[in-house]
């Protein structure tokens, strides 16, 4: 008797779950669906393709920038190094590019290098959890102290690489960048391909499986030989690997090295990941939020922008939203609730 | 007293001048250096990250103090750098004064933030001197461009080269940084004047190609109207121009403060623009600074406070006779003017109680 | 008095040796290198450079050891927000009386933190979402409040910045924070405050109100960066709507080096002091070296170097606590 | 009897979102009397207990203690209602002496400090049975002692009532008389005492009255002569659960001649103890048995691969080669066919935030995995409804989290985990703390299902009571090493004290279970 009912149950459940489940998508993409309508009624210009263009240019670096800082959310920790990644392979890139190295190779260094940040992230800061923030800090002030002393070495400059950036990266990154002859850069492409790509990995791979149980019940996921050193290192790995592709990816857009285009990705990143409904402290939430939460913040930016607020005003309005948004789907129980 | 003792000719120079920066007579009139040449120096920079502040580093290190050395007048330069951070600074020049140093050179700061330190310094005998930008302490010696006088110029040059009329696009430096502050109170002002011009957009280029370059394309991404001319100040116009070309916008005039990279461009593209405007140019301004500073320290006796240039406007042909045909459209130089072409020592001779040649060696 | 019980301190709480150990060793390292720390200006110069920092650090501690993993990033940008305020509305309108300035910078302070707190209880929305929060909607108001830096603080205050008298009014603020401390810490309301963050399911069922600690816990929070304020006015003499943000990760890799944890219950005002004096001890060894225009590199790398160090020594040398 | 009404619930109803814990709830205890309250999991029982504590307020009723209305922890303080909450709440970044004294005090007002320590000293050394450093970091403290001190802590309070939400059910049985020799100390002196539990014979020893709880209503009070384990459960469970329960099951001799599966050599699970070997015949089902901190829990974790052993070896016959491999680690464990269950399952079984199917399924995703690691989900949607319909789990809808399910059908979920893995070995360490009477059986009913078919069960117990007629054999754990085997006739309750004490062979047991400390 009990296997029929639950037969049906599984049946009738299938439809329902989903959106309750994931509430806060549905949110999410309610909000979108609100700023997008009132950009179109209030900001002339907004609905067309330059537009859609920009956002979606600004949206996929910021979206790149975040991915690593989802996966270690869904960990309970916060990747800190990421602003000082993107810098550091900012300026790297071009000064190593300088230094003779072919490009690929440049970019496969730097690449590397990326990740070898992001791994002594992850394997040292496993064991501190509530710490790990500091530690990301820590190897990101050194990483990008260490390399912007190697570009300033026999250059007057500290902080910037002057060079000319090569005509295929412009390509990739810049505004008037071409995706085979249509009018976008393909890094909007990039993006989408990791966007799917890691939706589908979390929720089909045992990798994926293996980062929400370590993020719900460390000891439960130990229990199941789920090594929590190998998922925080391979998520850090990762992290490190994409702020230095962002940073990379930056130069194609900024025209010369700069060790600052990071700085803006501290907290957005945290933001939209925030926004988008991962919790932070691990075991819930994923990369289709984060999706979500870039978009919401990139076009409510844009609108703002609009509506002709300066960035600072711009700055304090998104402040201010992020609190109510959370609030709708994240609130945690009362302490009542927790006993 | 101060500005009022300099001949009439340079007095005419601050008439158009940003009421902060102060006129008075100089502190250092009766200044007799802790002990003779070979002098210490510091050098407390607030930032590396351009190209305006690596050709001045460069004038310091590979001109002025061979130079200097070699006339037996500074024995070493000790180079500082607070990435923009005040308290760091204050710091930094602390600690300078602590270690004996017998003056300290400063940019381009915040304009108050240094007050109490350089007082601290001027208490221990040495003297402070703050060039590309004014800082409003008494006990500073200023010594740059006339900014404001500089930014009324490009500001009327770019209205009258855009038919007095459309959007401009402000990209200003780092705000709340005094020629940053100088510069676009007095371009506004200027602006102000053309009714059909409107100003609808202000961003911050940080002095830095990158940093504009980022910042007008984000701009021009996110607003879509027509932009008629931008001006911009110094030390990023190669960015602004990179963020014009990248955005598939037709070419529009773009204020040139010297930039090698940008007035390639213009010399590749003639009929671009028709002026260009020396109003920062780091080695003169460097060396100005470095001559007041020698000077000061030898007793000369400095009438003013602030020491402020004209700004002179270039032309195509200067562009020409300073950079070759092929020139390079990322070169990272300044185009400048000659070396006595900022600050003639006749001129600075005008400038001081009892001058002599600063560079004369000393007689051992 | 005061080196008395800091030392029985140290000898008892574990959390303190590696602070207290950098902090002798960074002590012989400037000793060793140069000669100005050890004067009357030197020393008068640090205090004041190095207040505005302690302050901060001082001010998200007892936050943090509240506990829920609430590092409040707002801190920095609250202090220049203050700082902002009190140029541009007090002194722009020419209220400068001592007590007034004063009171507008504690209040302020103290009224920004209880928001927060309260928001952080009835809201519930995890503690570090609602101060991230707070950080981009104050670094947003600054900047409206004041456009770029500038102004003059009260002609009363300058003198706080000559730096030239090691018992100068910031050294005042100073002791006054550390007061305020030493009185609370003799409460009980330090041991709930403890109790709390160590593990507040404990704290609540066992009958403390958890509410009203994280409420005070706050807003004595909120005077500390008040008075953080007061002492960054005091340093750059002026208001600065873009500096206080900077603070921020300063504040959190100090009080971390002072070795609290950021989850909580452990920490305290000696340990965040001593890591908020190392960061300015390394940034001045550092500047004795020549290292010119890399300076800033050079420190900003050694800060991560000693920050990593500091944290492995702290888990795998100390902490007792083995992982099941 | 007879004497004042210290606890009175009327009519008292409370529902969170859909689930309605309590529909109608009357309660009353008196002032001298201990009063189980009883149910299955998820009747209502721990709901219950938060409403009285002040945690949660109810919807619908009254609630007095001791004359007054409760709101709060602090309101609860006040009065003089101190609950044990079933988890043991300590902070490991204080003292001890803080951690006893935690919630005393108003939030500035503080109470002098100075005859509270020796009081402190003196209460703990009396529940631990050593002294114990009051200065300590709690955190460097064993669990069982963070155990006593959670329980000195409300016995500091001179509560008027006192409330154990399943206290005793991560306490060994010299604790749990220690605990009792408190309980009468503190009924003597004329305190309420509410004990949650699911230890029958607990129950039946120390209680004087029992409130029986069925699906958030209360069916009745017993008195202390009418509580026995019939009348408990037929109030407990609806009617048609409890007939096919009933089977008994004879202790198998001739599974123990079977073929070894696993066996360990010299094995020293502590540090100093005396080294042992272990052997487990396929087919059968061995119950582990020790006071607390004996060595057992150690003892099976290093079976499960989860530690190392000082010493020796353990080894596991591969279901592949026939032949006798070694197990070092969970990976081992995991290709040997060895599956685990922990009692702990908050903290070392559940994943809160996931949903009942991947709770249940991640453990067996491994088996199933593609190429790069990808996960084959059809299969496991048909073992999933096996394992649902074979422990009969309670759930709503697989999607919903774990944790809308009661605890005992969260543990279900847990031992389906394992049972999905095909294990050849299942170990099962306390797997039944907290569970109900219902819940054990149909896990007793499986694990011998599972034996009869060839699999092989290792069953650690604090409770002497779960290896009466379930195991094959009980392996008793005395001073960190195997102290004795019993089989046939020994399995029963005397011998196996016995045993639990270090008593030798044959000696005969005279143990008082009503002594006081
Ligand atoms: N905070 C809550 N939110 C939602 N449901 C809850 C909550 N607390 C309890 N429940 C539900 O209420 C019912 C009663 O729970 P309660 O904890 O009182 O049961 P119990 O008798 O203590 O069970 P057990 O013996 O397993 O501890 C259960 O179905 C439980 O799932
Ligand atoms: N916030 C919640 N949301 C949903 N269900 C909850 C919540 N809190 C508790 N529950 C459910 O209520 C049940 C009883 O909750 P409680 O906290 O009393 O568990 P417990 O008594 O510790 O469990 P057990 O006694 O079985 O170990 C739990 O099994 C859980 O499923
Ligand atoms: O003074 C400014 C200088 O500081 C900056 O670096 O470059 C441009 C100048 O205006
Ligand atoms: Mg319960
Ligand atoms: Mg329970």
């Amino acid at each position: 008797m009990i296997s029929t009912v639950l037969n049906t149950e599984i049946g009738a459940t299938r439809g329902a779950s989903p959106l309750r489940k994931h509430k806060s998508i549905s949110i999410g993409f309610c909000l979108l669906a609100c700023l997008l309508i009132l950009g179109a009624l209030l900001v002339p210009g907004f609905v067309s393709p330059q537009n859609a263009r920009s956002i979606l240019l600004l949206a996929a670096f910021l979206g790149l920038a975040s991915v690593g800082q989802t996966l270690c959310a869904l960990v309970g920790a916060l990747d800190l190094s990421i602003p000082y990644i993107i810098g550091g392979a900012n300026i790297l890139l071009p000064s190593l590019m300088v230094a003779g190295l072919p490009a690929p190779v440049a970019m496969i260094v730097v690449l590397l290098l990326g990740i070898l940040v992001g791994a002594c992230n992850g394997a040292l800061s496993f064991r501190l959890q509530g710490q790990a923030l500091i530690m990301s800090l820590g190897l990101g002030f050194a990483a990008v102290g260490a390399v912007q002393i190697y570009t300033s070495l026999g250059s007057q400059f500290g902080g910037t690489v002057f060079a000319p950036v090569p005509g295929w990266l412009r390509n990739l990154s810049a505004f008037n960048g071409k995706f085979f002859g249509l009018p976008f850069p393909p890094v909007i492409v990039i993006w989408a391909f990791i966007a799917v790509a890691l939706g589908w990995i979390m929720h089909n791979t045992w990798f994926g499986r293996s980062l929400y149980a370590v993020g719900g019940s460390r000891t439960a996921a130990a229990r199941l030989g789920i090594s929590e050193f190998k998922i925080w290192t391979v998520i850090h790995s990762v992290s490190g690997a994409m702020s230095a592709l962002t940073g990379m990816l930056l130069l194609g857009f900024s025209g010369g090295g700069f060790v600052g285009v990071g700085d803006p990705y501290l907290f957005t990143t945290v933001a939209a990941v925030v926004i988008g409904g991962t919790s932070l402290l691990g075991g819930a939430g994923g990369y289709g939020a984060t999706v979500l939460g870039v978009l919401v913040l990139t076009v409510l930016t844009s609108l703002l922008v609009g509506l002709g607020l300066s960035f600072p005003a711009q700055q304090a309005v998104v402040g201010l939203l992020i609190v109510p948004m959370v609030a709708i789907y994240a609130r945690s129980p009362h302490i009542r609730n927790q006993i | 007293d101060g500005v009022d003792q300099l001949p009439p000719n340079e007095k005419k120079i601050y008439e158009v001048v940003d009421p902060q920066v102060p006129l008075g007579a100089s502190a250092y009139k009766d200044f007799k250096p802790k002990k003779g040449p070979p002098w210490k120096i510091g050098y407390a920079s607030s930032y590396a990250g351009n190209t305006w502040r690596a050709a001045a580093l460069d004038a310091v290190m590979n001109d002025l103090l061979p130079r200097s050395k070699e006339a037996g007048l500074v024995s070493e330069v000790v180079v500082t750098q607070s990435d923009l951070k005040d308290a760091v600074q204050i710091q930094q020049m602390r600690q300078m004064v602590d270690d004996g140093v017998d003056a300290i050179i400063i940019c381009c700061s915040n304009v108050t933030a240094l007050n109490q330190t350089i007082e601290y310094a001027y208490k221990a005998g040495v003297p402070v001197f703050s060039f590309s930008g004014y800082v409003t302490s008494p006990y500073a010696i200023n010594g740059a461009a006339n900014h404001a006088q500089g930014g009324g110029e490009m500001a009327t040059w770019l209205a009258d080269k855009i038919g007095k009329k459309g959007n401009v696009l402000l990209v200003s430096g780092i705000p709340g940084f005094a020629s940053s502050d100088s510069f676009d109170k007095a371009a506004k002002d200027a602006l102000a004047k053309y009714p059909d011009i409107k100003i609808v957009g202000e961003v911050a280029g940080k002095w830095t190609d990158q940093v504009a370059q980022v910042e007008v394309q984000k701009f021009l991404a996110t607003n879509p109207i027509q932009i008629d001319g931008i001006l911009t100040q110094g030390a990023q116009e190669n960015g602004v121009l990179n963020a014009m070309l990248q955005s598939g916008r037709d070419m529009v005039p773009i204020t040139l403060g010297g930039e090698a990279s940008a007035a390639c461009y213009w010399r590749q593209n003639p009929e671009w623009v028709d002026a260009g405007f020396h109003i920062w140019p780091p080695r003169r301004e460097m060396q100005q600074m470095w001559e007041i500073m020698l000077r000061t320290l030898e007793g000369q006796g400095p009438k003013v406070q602030s020491f402020l240039r004209p700004v002179l406007p270039f032309t195509i042909d200067d562009v020409r006779a300073s950079i070759p045909e092929d020139c390079d459209l990322n070169s990272t130089d300044f185009v400048e003017p000659k070396a006595d072409g900022w600050f003639p020592s006749a001129i600075a001779d005008q400038y001081f109680e009892r001058p002599a040649d600063p560079w004369k060696p000393v007689a051992k | 008095m005061m080196s008395v019980t800091a030392f029985r301190q140290v000898t008892q709480d574990r959390s303190l040796f590696v602070p207290a150990g950098l902090f002798l060793v960074l002590l012989c390292a400037v000793a060793f290198r140069g000669q100005g720390l050890f004067t009357n200006n030197g020393l008068a110069g640090a205090i004041l450079v190095a207040t505005p920092l302690i302050l901060t650090t001082l001010a998200i501690t007892p936050i943090v050891m509240a506990g829920r993993g609430a590092v409040d990033l707002s801190v920095g940008p609250l202090m220049g927000f203050v700082n902002v305020t009190l140029i541009t509305w007090l002194v722009g309108n020419g209220i400068t009386h001592p007590l007034a300035i004063i009171a507008w910078a504690v209040g302020l302070g103290a009224a920004f933190q209880l928001v927060q707190a309260l928001v952080i209880i009835y809201v519930r929305v995890a503690p570090i979402i609602v101060t991230l929060s707070g950080f981009l909607v104050l670094s947003g108001v600054n900047l409206m409040v004041m456009s770029r830096p500038g102004g003059v603080a009260p002609d009363w205050m300058l003198s706080w910045g000559a730096g030239t008298s090691i018992f100068s009014p910031v050294l005042l603020l100073l002791l006054g924070a550390f007061a305020i401390w030493g009185v609370l810490r003799g409460t009980m309301f330090y041991r709930n405050l403890r109790m709390t963050g160590a593990d507040e399911r404990m704290a609540y069922t066992s009958g403390v109100q958890v509410d009203v600690v994280r409420i005070i816990a706050h807003t004595v929070g909120g005077v500390f960066a008040g008075l953080a304020a007061l002492s960054y006015t005091a340093l750059i003499s002026s208001g600065d709507p873009t500096q206080g943000s900077t603070y921020t990760l300063q504040a959190v890799t100090a009080l971390v080096l002072g070795g609290a944890s950021l989850s909580g219950g452990r920490g305290g005002a000696l340990g965040s002091t001593l890591g908020a004096i190392n960061m300015f001890l390394i940034s001045y060894l550092l500047s004795t070296f020549n290292f010119g225009t890399v300076s800033g590199f050079v420190t900003q790398m050694a800060f991560g170097l000693i920050l990593v160090g500091s944290l492995l020594v702290n888990v795998f040398v100390i902490s007792r606590r083995t992982v099941a | 009897m007879g004497s004042e009404i210290t606890v009175r619930m009327v009519d008292v109803a409370k529902a969170f979102g859909e689930t309605r814990a309590l529909k109608q709830c009357d309660f009353e205890a008196r002032a001298g009397e201990v009063h189980a309250i009883v149910g299955e999991n998820g009747s209502g029982k721990s709901t219950m207990a938060k409403i009285m504590s002040g945690v949660l307020h109810p919807d619908a009723g009254k609630v007095t203690i001791l004359g007054e209305k409760v709101a709060s922890p602090v309101d609860a303080k006040r009065v003089g209602l101190t609950t044990i909450f079933q988890e043991v709440l300590v902070a490991d970044e204080a003292s001890v002496f803080e951690n006893l004294y935690v919630g005393r005090d108003g939030v500035f007002r503080s109470q002098s400090t100075g005859d509270r320590r020796t009081e402190a000293a003196e209460i703990l050394a009396r529940l631990v049975g050593k002294s114990v450093d009051l200065d300590q970091l709690a955190g460097s403290l064993p669990l069982s002692i963070k155990q006593w001190i959670v329980i000195a802590r409300a016995i500091l309070r001179r509560p008027q009532v006192l409330i154990l939400d399943e206290s005793s059910a991560a306490l060994d049985l010299d604790s749990t008389l220690r605990l009792h020799a408190e309980i009468d100390r503190l009924r003597a002196e004329g305190a309420t005492i509410l004990i949650v539990t699911h230890r029958i014979a607990e129950l039946v020893r120390i209680a004087d009255r029992a409130t029986i709880l069925r699906d958030g209503i209360t069916v009745g009070t017993l008195g202390k002569d009418e509580i026995t384990e019939e009348n408990l459960l037929s109030m407990m469970t609806p009617a048609d659960r409890r007939a096919s329960d009933a089977t008994e099951y004879a202790s198998r001799k001739k599974a123990l001649s079977a073929p070894l599966i696993l066996t360990a050599t010299g094995l020293a699970a502590h540090r100093s103890a005396r080294l042992f070997d272990f052997d487990l015949p396929k087919g059968s089902i061995v119950g582990v048995a020790g006071l607390d901190g004996q060595g057992q829990d150690a003892f099976i974790r290093v079976l499960a691969g989860i530690i190392q052993p000082f010493g020796g070896e353990v080894k596991v016959r591969s279901v592949d080669t026939d032949k006798m491999i070694g197990l070092q680690s969970l990976d081992d464990a995991a290709k040997l066919g060895v599956s685990y269950v922990s009692g702990d399952r908050k903290r070392e079984g559940i994943f809160p935030q996931q949903s009942i199917f991947e709770n249940l399924a991640i453990g067996v995703y491994r088996k199933t995995l593609g190429p790069l690691g990808v996960i084959r989900k059809p299969t496991l949607k048909s073992m999933f409804k096996r394992e649902v319909d074979r422990l009969r789990i309670k759930i709503g809808s697989p999607s919903n989290r774990i944790t809308s399910l009661s605890g005992g059908n969260q543990q279900k979920v847990l031992i389906g985990r394992a049972f999905a893995n095909d294990p050849q070995v299942i170990l099962l360490n306390d797997p039944a703390r907290g569970v109900d009477l219902g819940t054990k059986r149909d896990l007793y009913r499986e694990l011998r299902l599972f034996a009869e078919k060839g699999g092989s069960v290792i069953y650690v117990s604090s409770e002497i009571e779960e290896f009466i007629g379930f195991a094959d054999r009980v392996d008793v754990f005395f001073g960190g090493t195997l102290f004795r085997s019993l089989t046939g006739e020994e399995i029963a309750e005397a011998p196996i004290l016995a045993a639990m004490f270090g008593k030798a062979r044959d000696a005969s047991v005279d143990f008082d279970l009503e002594r006081t400390a």
